[in-house]
């Protein structure tokens, strides 16, 4: 079963060659293409899943040979696999989802570069979430970048160009940051390799030394990151993004992109400097803060939303605060949560998206909220998936949701000063929550008389129904069974010391 | 500290420079102005990178002359992830540029906030 | 016990089938059914308290500690006296009164459930069962209050419901106090809580004691929450005035008596904060109520603060915790009542025959009715208290046993104020009769004529009339048994 | 069998919906049927089975769903499946005159099942899961009549509930974390080891579950949802607000402050006095508001808010006798609150006329209705005699036995608040018998009582009401039975 260990690099080269060969095709073609290779790398990922589960611990693929400290590698472990599986069957479900979309929206011509930047970003995503190298991540970080703001403007209009623009800026800061701080931590230690970094690290601090160049290398990556991942105060450039581009792009740069930074990070915290040492700098008080901040502000820009999807991208912010929140409460438990809410958000998130889409779709393209009035009616499919998103959001019990917050709040009560701020902001945030997607989906279940728009059926629209409805199992799973994935996550970490 | 300075000031020039570069990039509402500032930047770093990976009175880890010494030559990852860089830095200007020849054509403007002030005009 | 049931019940049931039933087809049966109720209720009533004199029962429980239990004692017998001579002569009264009235039927409904309800507060065995029948009894008398319907009436007797459920309420901490300090509940002479005298709820229990003063002192009219009574007494029909003025304030008074005397006892209240601030409302409230009748220009009105003065004087008889004090108090609640009835019953004949209502209109009415107004009179002397009439001994006997009294400042404050009253008492009732009889000489006798009531509203008043003097008259055995009785219960 | 007697109504309910009935009357008896059996099923669950633990699933680790027959939940279950088969009964004759009758009883049926799962919850968090459940399937019925007001109303009571229900949610975790177990155990499951210094901060997440869970209690300041959701249906605003909605709130509360931190942990600290003096507040505050409401059914609404907090009042006071007297209350109040919205729902089913000052002598034109509503009446304000004296009697008497100063001052606002009862009550009897002499009986022409279907609950309910005035030992007992450990 040793060949499993190539999975890894093989689906990333996947995706490469994907995008090169999409680049030829027909945009028909293109898509059948992609829709192979997610088939195919889900299929790898749960392999290697199953292959670091049953042997319970991380593998290293060298590539081309050269051993460390000098070549460069892929290591994959429970965590790694667990995302990557989540990435692939997501992106597969969204890219469904929004196909109709997609077909509207973009030029006929220009369909097969859709499909080529989206293999592109998974292959990023992938590089990501395997890399064990800091200067391979930077790379990939910026193909990444440079996918996601295809994905963003590839529907052509001016808002999204500009979006794709603000985006394009935000990014290239956070990046420039990570770079230097990157070169700084290089500078330190004199590796690129996230275990020899580790360990030389591990020295530094030992010794006493360059504790002022560690700390501003550390701020740099995690600042950087932030912005990219678009935390709390650096945020300005996601609601347009998301709220504007071809439903696809929304949702996969929502529950994706955002996410493969964010795990990127979690894999500096944890493999490359140290959870202690990154625990013990002041950082992580400054993530938890602007986590809570995110929490409630994100919820109230949401709030007073009147844009349908801009009120879901806003909801991402407070999403995203949620997960800082857990980093910074500096215990395995929060991180642990974190690692979760990253799935189910999500999975929760581009539910909700591409659920508005059809709620929109039968509202005559209006995104507004006095439009959507009675929506649920008329497309019971996406109806049903955004109530039950919403209330995933929320933390009903039953949906993904309520597993992050019972295991945000169970890791916030280990931390004696965080505990506090932490509960009561969760509570608040959940009501917030609760305010902006309960008043809509009551507002799409508010019968209207006479409407001119049309119904949509499942036999208008079959796929798209089977998508939402492999979403709510998805979200159901995580909400009911989650306990595997907990253990699962939990063991992933424990990997990565 | 001082001394450190002098001694550095090519680090110390690489964080200045970078620093104007961010600046720029974060503030300038001119969208080429703001290219510009990008490009500031990496070369701050590429900048920085390449001053910590020269060693003094050594040249470049290029095989001439049969010289096949480690001391004779600097270290070669930095200048490989210079390069790596740049190229990283050119497709990510270039994309910028293709985007903001794509909202000039548009709006006729390069300023942002401008282009801006226009969407919400056209109602998007 | 079944006479007890019966006289309390049979009224009520009686009262209720009249309120259910469609209407009568003559006025005659109507008044047959009710005269017959009254009549069966007051025998029942006066069977009871003879036959069953002395015995207790307990009818039911609702909860293990809160019995339903009924007693005969002395006190009962005194107020059930009262009511069913009261309740008798003004029914005999509204048989005429009621002509002018709409909705008699609802009214003699209300009249006979009343009855029944102030039986069972004679006759009630522990602080529960009277308390039930005491808010009964608020519920039951206020539609007598707003039976004219106007808006007038109905917000008077609303003011009147609400003050007396307040009064219930402060009443009812006074109970679960009570009931938490004491295993039973039961009316027993001395009072129920010596056990808690020295404890450390005694501050609470006084705390309690002092709520239920004033909470049953709103039935009775007393300061601060007095103002329900010159509102709701004149706006009801003459006769439900009479019955509201005269017996069931007296209600308040016995809820009063049975709390201080077979509840707490005297001795847990003498000499504490209690009895000195219920002294300081008794006589604020007499003079207060004097005042304000003296100031009053329509006579029923007039009447009902005079009801407001004169009902604290029995509480200040009651207050004073002396065997004489409260012998003149009990005398007093005998004489006010059938005065109060006499003279509501002279008002109402008045408003009958001639409607007027304010008392500078009624110049030259004893040439008119001259029977009304001799009797009127004649009650009048007595509520001011000129021998030989029923007000004087209990008047006398309020002042001796005050004076005999160890209270500082009030033993001798209290008389004053008794006789300052008198004398206001004098100023608001006999300008009517002054009036009445010497109209001055531009009267016009020309168009005078004669208009005296019809019998079945001059019996009554002359009835309660005499009796009023009788008790002056012939004081001794009434005196002598109500003194026994203080007595027992101090 | 527990888990049937909470799947019954959902399958009842779903079958209401997709089965193809002939007419009215066949789904009117499939769907009353299905109530009324359940009713059965519980009772004899209730007289039958006690004391196993039900295991359906577990959640995540430690945490499961189980259900099991304890005293408070035999209490809530008893009463909730007494009052529904009646209530639906009503429900059909008043859902006449309103549209989507089939969506009402879907939902309306399902809110049974719910709420049997509130009652016969096992732990905490089965109870939480239930109780947010509970929250989604109401929503609807406040929605119902779809205007704008109700609409508006839903999203308040959504809002409200599911912001308390996470306040309350970080109770559960303390009782996750610092808890032997959440299942429910007379005197809590807290474990002081785990606890050490930490125990104010303990102290301060039970006033903030409290509060959560209070806010379905309509506990100050969380109350204003619950005059706005006045405007569902009268069934719903009889029953749900009335009891089921209303009381698994109070009931949550009990089960928290009993059962899950423990009497012992609270009794006689701050947390102990906020709370209380948050109830005594809420009684007082409730029933002001209610006197200055003239709509009837929002006066009814401010009314039940009042009595809510006695029963807090009670569980508060943390003793055994408090929690009789709270649990006592809990079965009183809602005989009582039901029968004078059904009388409301009755008057508004038959004339339309919703404010108070357009009562005015109907008492002649419908006198079953309103003497059932004056019975009522009577009983909410403490007449001795009623059920609600009874309450009102062993409410002060716990609050006395306890022997804290801040219940004595609770017996003070019990009596203000039922002088207040008065006030708002007998205004409307007062009106409806005694409308003046001026009152033209002509307005009234064509109003009579309503048909058996909704005159029989009532009439059973006045009848309760005065059974229980005077004959309440063997439920006293009971219930004392049930608060010291069965």
């Amino acid at each position: 079963m040793d060949f499993v260990r190539n999975f890894p690099c093989i689906s990333i080269m996947l995706c490469l060659f994907a995008g090169i060969i999409s680049s030829g095709l027909r945009g028909k073609a293109a898509m059948l293409v992609n829709a192979a290779l997610l088939v195919t790398n889900t299929v790898l990922s749960a392999c290697t899943l199953a292959y670091t589960l049953a042997a319970g611990e991380s593998f290293v693929y060298v590539m081309g040979q050269f051993p460390a400290p000098w070549g460069n590698e892929i290591r994959a472990g429970v965590l790694e696999s667990l995302m990557a599986l989540f990435f692939c069957i997501i992106m597969l479900l969204s890219l469904f989802g929004g196909r109709h979309k997609l077909i509207e929206g973009v030029e006929e011509g220009k369909l097969y570069l859709y499909y080529v930047l989206m293999d592109l970003l998974l292959s990023s995503l992938l590089a990501l979430v395997y890399t064990n190298d800091m200067f391979t991540a930077y790379v990939f970080v910026e193909i990444n970048t440079i996918s996601a703001c295809g994905l963003i403007m590839i529907r052509q209009n001016g808002r999204t160009i500009e979006a794709a623009v603000r985006y394009m800026i935000m990014s290239l800061l956070g990046s420039g940051m990570l770079l230097l701080g990157l070169c700084m931590l290089y500078d330190l230690t004199g590796h690129l390799l996230m275990s020899n970094i580790k360990e030389s690290v591990a020295q530094i601090v030992a010794e006493g030394q360059y504790t002022i160049p560690l700390i501003i290398s550390i701020v740099l990556m995690s600042v950087g990151l932030c912005i990219k991942s678009a935390l709390f105060p650096f945020h300005a450039w996601l609601p347009d993004a998301y709220g504007y581009s071809t439903v696809s792009s929304a949702a996969v740069l929502s529950s994706l992109v955002s996410k493969g930074y964010i795990f990127l990070l979690i894999k500096i915290i944890y493999r490359v400097i140290g959870f202690e040492i990154y625990r013990d700098s002041r950082i992580i008080d400054i993530l938890f803060v602007f986590g809570l901040m995110g929490m409630i502000f994100g919820s109230l820009s949401a709030i007073r939303e009147n844009d349908i999807r801009r009120m879901i991208a806003f909801s991402s912010v407070a999403q995203i605060g949620y997960i800082y929140m857990g980093f910074g409460m500096g215990t395995e438990a929060g991180m642990t949560a974190s690692v979760f809410h990253i799935l189910s958000h999500a999975a929760t998130k581009s539910l909700l998206f591409i659920a508005a889409v059809g709620l929109t779709d039968v509202s005559g393209r209006n995104r507004q909220f006095i439009e959507l009035t009675g929506a649920g009616y008329r497309n019971k499919w996406a109806g049903a998936a955004f109530t039950v998103g919403s209330l995933a959001m929320v933390g009903v019990p039953m949906f993904s949701g309520f597993i992050s917050k019972l295991l945000f709040s169970q890791a916030a009560v280990q931390n004696n000063t965080k505990m506090l701020p932490a509960l009561i902001v969760l509570g608040i945030s959940t009501i917030l929550n609760a305010i902006y997607f309960m008043k809509t989906v009551i507002r799409i279940y508010t019968p209207v008389e006479d409407t001119p728009y049309p119904s949509m059926t499942f036999r208008n629209m079959p796929l798209y129904a089977v998508v939402l409805v492999a979403f709510i199992i998805l979200n159901v799973t995580l909400g009911v069974s989650s306990q595997p994935v907990v253990d699962m996550i939990r063991q992933g970490l424990a990997m990565f010391a | 500290m001082g001394t450190n300075l002098f001694v550095n000031y090519g680090e110390a020039v690489a964080m200045i420079l970078f620093g104007i570069g961010f600046g720029n990039l974060l503030l300038q509402p001119n969208l080429i102005k703001k290219i510009i500032g990008l490009n500031i930047m990496d070369t701050a770093i590429y900048l920085f990178l390449a001053e910590k990976g020269y060693i003094k009175g050594r040249v470049a880890p290029i095989v001439a002359n049969g010289v096949q010494s480690m001391e004779a030559y600097i270290n070669p990852i930095p200048s490989g992830l210079v390069l790596t860089g740049i190229v990283v830095s050119v497709s990510v200007s270039a994309l910028m540029l293709a985007l903001t020849i794509r909202l000039y054509r548009r709006y006729h403007t390069l300023d942002l906030d401008e282009i801006s002030k226009q969407l919400r005009k056209e109602g998007l | 016990m079944y006479l007890i049931l019966l006289s309390i019940f049979i009224p009520i049931l009686m009262g209720l089938y009249l309120l259910v039933r469609k209407e009568y087809a003559s006025r005659g049966r109507l008044l047959a059914t009710t005269c017959a109720g009254l009549v069966l209720t007051g025998a029942l009533a006066v069977a009871s308290f003879t036959a069953a004199y002395g015995s207790s029962f307990t009818l039911f429980y609702l909860t293990k500690s809160l019995p339903i239990a009924f007693a005969v004692d002395e006190m009962s017998v005194l107020f059930s006296c009262l009511t069913v001579i009261v309740l008798l002569c003004a029914g005999l009264f509204s048989f005429e009164y009621m002509k002018h009235e709409t909705k008699e039927k609802r009214y003699y409904g209300f009249y006979l459930i009343v009855f029944g309800v102030l039986n069972a507060l004679c006759f009630a065995g522990n602080l529960v069962t009277f308390y039930l029948f005491f808010e009964m009894l608020t519920l039951t008398s206020m539609p007598l209050v707003l039976h004219n319907g106007s808006h007038e009436a109905i917000m008077a007797s609303l003011k009147y419901l609400f003050f007396s459920m307040c009064g219930a309420y402060m009443a009812l901490f006074g109970v679960f106090v009570v009931s938490h300090n004491s295993a039973v509940l039961t009316f027993s002479t001395g009072g129920i809580l010596h056990a808690a005298a020295g404890s450390p709820s005694a501050g609470l229990l006084l705390a309690a004691a002092f709520a239920m003063l004033v909470g049953f002192g709103v039935k009775a009219g007393m300061f601060p929450l007095h103002a329900w009574l010159p509102t709701a007494h004149p706006v009801a029909p003459a006769p439900a005035s009479a019955v509201l003025s005269a017996v069931i304030v007296k209600a308040g008074i016995l809820a009063v008596v049975r709390t201080v005397y077979y509840i707490f006892g005297a001795d847990f209240l003498r000499g504490t904060w209690v009895q000195t601030a219920w002294l300081i409302l008794t006589l604020i409230t007499v003079f207060m109520g004097s005042m304000l009748a003296y100031r009053e220009p329509v006579l029923k009105k007039r009447l009902a603060y005079s009801t407001v003065s004169q009902l604290s004087y029995i509480l200040f008889g009651l207050a004073v915790m002396g065997a004489e004090a409260v012998t003149g108090s009990l005398l007093h609640v005998l004489a006010h009542g059938l005065i109060k009835t006499a003279l509501f019953l002279c008002a109402g004949a008045i408003i009958f025959t001639t409607g007027r209502t304010r008392v500078d209109e009624l110049r030259g009415i004893g040439k008119e009715m001259p029977f009304t107004m001799w009797c009127y009179t004649i009650v009048s002397l007595g509520l001011i208290g000129i021998p030989p009439t029923g007000g004087f001994v209990s008047k006398w006997h309020l002042a001796i046993g005050s004076l005999q009294s160890a209270i500082p400042v009030f033993r001798w404050l209290g008389p004053v104020i008794l006789l300052v009253s008198a004398l206001l008492t004098a100023g608001y009732l006999l300008p009517l009769t002054i009036q009445g009889f010497l109209p001055g000489a531009d009267y016009d006798y020309e168009h005078l004529k004669k208009r005296e009531p019809s019998p079945l509203m001059t019996i009554p008043i002359a009835v309660l009339t005499i009796l009023s003097v009788l008790i002056g008259l012939f004081p001794a055995q009434l005196t002598d048994w109500l003194t026994r009785l203080a007595a027992r219960i101090l | 069998m527990i888990l049937l007697v909470i799947l019954i109504p959902f399958i009842a309910a779903a079958l209401s919906v997709w089965l193809p009935f002939r007419n009215r009357k066949s789904w009117e008896i499939f769907l009353e049927s299905a109530v009324t059996l359940n009713s059965i099923l519980v009772w004899y669950l209730l007289l039958h089975h006690s004391g196993n633990t039900f295991l359906l699933a577990h959640f995540t680790g430690n945490l499961s769903v189980s259900f099991r027959v304890d005293g408070p939940g035999m209490v809530f279950s008893g009463l909730v499946s007494a009052l529904w088969p009646l209530a639906t009964l009503y429900a059909f004759e008043y859902m006449t005159k309103e549209e989507h009758e089939k969506i009402f009883f879907l939902f309306y049926t399902m809110t049974y099942g719910v709420t049997l799962g509130i009652a016969l919850a096992a732990n905490l968090l089965t109870m939480y899961f239930f109780y947010e459940l509970l929250t989604l399937v109401t929503v609807p019925l406040v929605m119902h009549t779809l205007t704008r007001e109700a609409i508006l109303a839903s999203r308040k009571y959504l809002y409200y509930s599911l912001g308390g229900a996470a306040f309350a949610f970080i109770g559960l975790i303390m009782i996750i974390v610092y808890g032997r177990s959440t299942d429910f155990v007379l005197g809590g499951v807290l474990d002081l080891a785990k606890i050490g210094d930490r125990t104010n901060v303990l102290r301060f997440i039970y006033v903030l579950a409290f509060m959560g869970f209070g806010v379905k209690a309509a506990v100050c300041p969380f109350n204003s949802w619950l005059p706005q959701a006045g405007v569902a249906p009268t069934p719903v605003t009889a029953l749900l607000h009335a009891v089921a909605v209303v009381k698994s709130g109070a009931f949550a509360i009990i089960r928290l402050t009993y059962y899950s931190f423990g009497t012992d942990f609270l009794r006689g600290t701050w947390a102990q006095t906020f709370v209380m003096l948050v109830t005594m507040f809420t009684i007082v505050y409730g029933c002001s508001r209610a006197v200055k409401e003239t709509h009837l059914k929002r006066r009814l609404a401010y009314s039940t808010i009042s009595n809510l907090s006695y029963i807090l009042f009670g569980a508060t006071l943390m003793t055994p006798l408090g929690m009789t007297a709270a649990l006592l209350h809990l079965v009183f109040h809602a005989v009582m609150k039901i029968a004078s919205f059904f009388c409301a729902g009755a008057i508004i089913h038959q004339t339309d006329r919703y404010y108070v000052h357009e009562l005015d002598g109907m008492g002649y034109k419908m006198p079953c209705v309103f003497g059932v509503f004056t019975v009522s009446a009577l009983a909410l304000m403490g007449v001795p005699g009623l059920a609600g004296f009874i309450s009102k009697w062993n409410l002060a008497s716990a609050a006395l036995e306890s022997g804290s100063t801040v219940a004595c001052f609770g017996i003070v606002c019990l009596l203000i608040s039922a002088l207040l009862t008065a006030i708002y009550m007998l205004t409307v009897v007062v009106r409806a018998f005694f409308p003046g002499r001026d009152f033209d009986y002509g307005t009234l022409s064509g109003v009579k009582d309503p048909n058996w279907m909704m005159l029989v609950p009532l009439f059973i309910f006045a009848f309760f009401i005065v059974l229980f005035g005077l004959y309440s030992q063997p439920l006293a007992d009971f219930l004392y039975a049930v608060a010291i450990g069965l």
